[in-house]
């Protein structure tokens, strides 16, 4: 199995599900792919003391987050037998109800890929260094615990 | 100039006021707790880990001049 | 057995990868949802006895699918929190690459929504009454296993 | 005229040559598996669970006339 050299997981702004939609399209090609096993995060629109979530700003310490990923990625391909795996992090804005976190894992059989998905999300939450700060409708903030 | 470099994420930019920082090298990462502490009395009740260098530092570490810290409070991303 | 108007799960031929793209869109609006899980099951092009799989083509019982899924979804409902759940499976011919098998669950907390994809995929799996057939490039078939 | 309507499905497709047939009334499900293997000896060595309206049928069933059969071999869905 080649590990593909550490991509970078962030883009700016939210995930635009068409987008997602050609990514998927882009496996049909592989056809050792039995199954694909797809995670997407997206913003919330919660209510705390009277005031509306409307987006998250996200900030992430860029450089050790990535090396990180890497990390998890090669421990991955290690674990489970995948064909392939992607992750996208948005930085930035994204509006409730955008997606910010897309994980597509794809496998011969479809066990690898689900557990897999599951997880590199876990992993992505406990231990890249990321922050969400929950902005609300009247521009006041907090940070997203 | 000895310096260290601290980079500043998350709430504690609010603690803080700004993203990155400039100390007065220290030999250790306990020191370097102690002079921060002082410098930022608002950081004493926080939680968050150090890394140097970009790697997580949960014991007690030596500091080389040039190298750089990163304050980082609980990760929430996802 | 009362008739509770179970949704149709089955379309002909393969999803479309666009199709899946505009279903994640359609969930912006529904601002509780936090996570998305989504599995798709792709068609292999198998090699077997020196020969590859071009397609499978799907039959089904399908009432009797139906029902079965429509229980389905009744013990998923009562066992996670989910904001909501679809399903598609196709039926005909779908060519190795294509897309026969869509499942996608949302909820507000991530846990739900994946636990519950992964259920639902195995249910189908081992129960609903429906069959591939595998075609080879020289037109002989196998039925899948 | 009493009959049992029979769905065929799968690879049972190919040892019976048809989808759907028509077989006399009998009283149970062990009865009817029984004239099926004797109708179509094919089936014998093959592996298949019944329904009934739609239902599965593990044990023996009585049969009502009009009830609909299904022969199921094993699923390969998804």
């Amino acid at each position: 199995m080649t590990h593909r050299n550490p991509n970078n997981i962030f883009i700016q702004g939210a995930i635009s599900p068409s987008q997602i939609g050609k990514d998927i399209a882009a496996h049909q090609g592989k056809t050792r792919i039995g199954g694909h096993s797809i995670f997407l995060g997206q913003v919330r629109a919660d209510e705390m003391q009277g005031q509306t979530v409307r987006a998250i700003e996200y900030t992430a310490y860029e450089a050790m987050a990535l090396d990180k990923m890497h990390q998890i990625r090669e421990a991955i391909f290690s674990k489970y037998s995948l064909v392939c795996l992607h992750v996208y992090h948005s930085l930035g804005i994204v509006a409730s109800g955008e997606i910010c976190l897309f994980v597509f894992s794809s496998s011969v059989h479809r066990k690898d890929a689900i557990m897999a998905t599951e997880e590199i999300v876990n992993n992505i939450k406990s231990s890249l260094p990321i922050w969400g700060k929950e902005i609300f409708t009247n521009d006041e903030y907090q940070w997203k615990k | 100039m000895s310096v260290l470099e601290v980079l500043v994420f998350g709430q504690l930019t609010d603690s803080i006021g700004k993203d990155r920082i400039h100390f007065s090298y220290v030999q250790d990462t306990e020191l370097f707790r102690k002079a921060l502490n002082e410098s930022f009395p608002g950081l004493r009740d926080k939680t968050f880990l150090l890394a140097v260098n970009q790697e997580l530092v949960l014991k007690k570490k030596i500091l080389k001049p040039g190298d750089t810290l990163a304050l980082l409070p609980p990760f929430s991303g996802g």
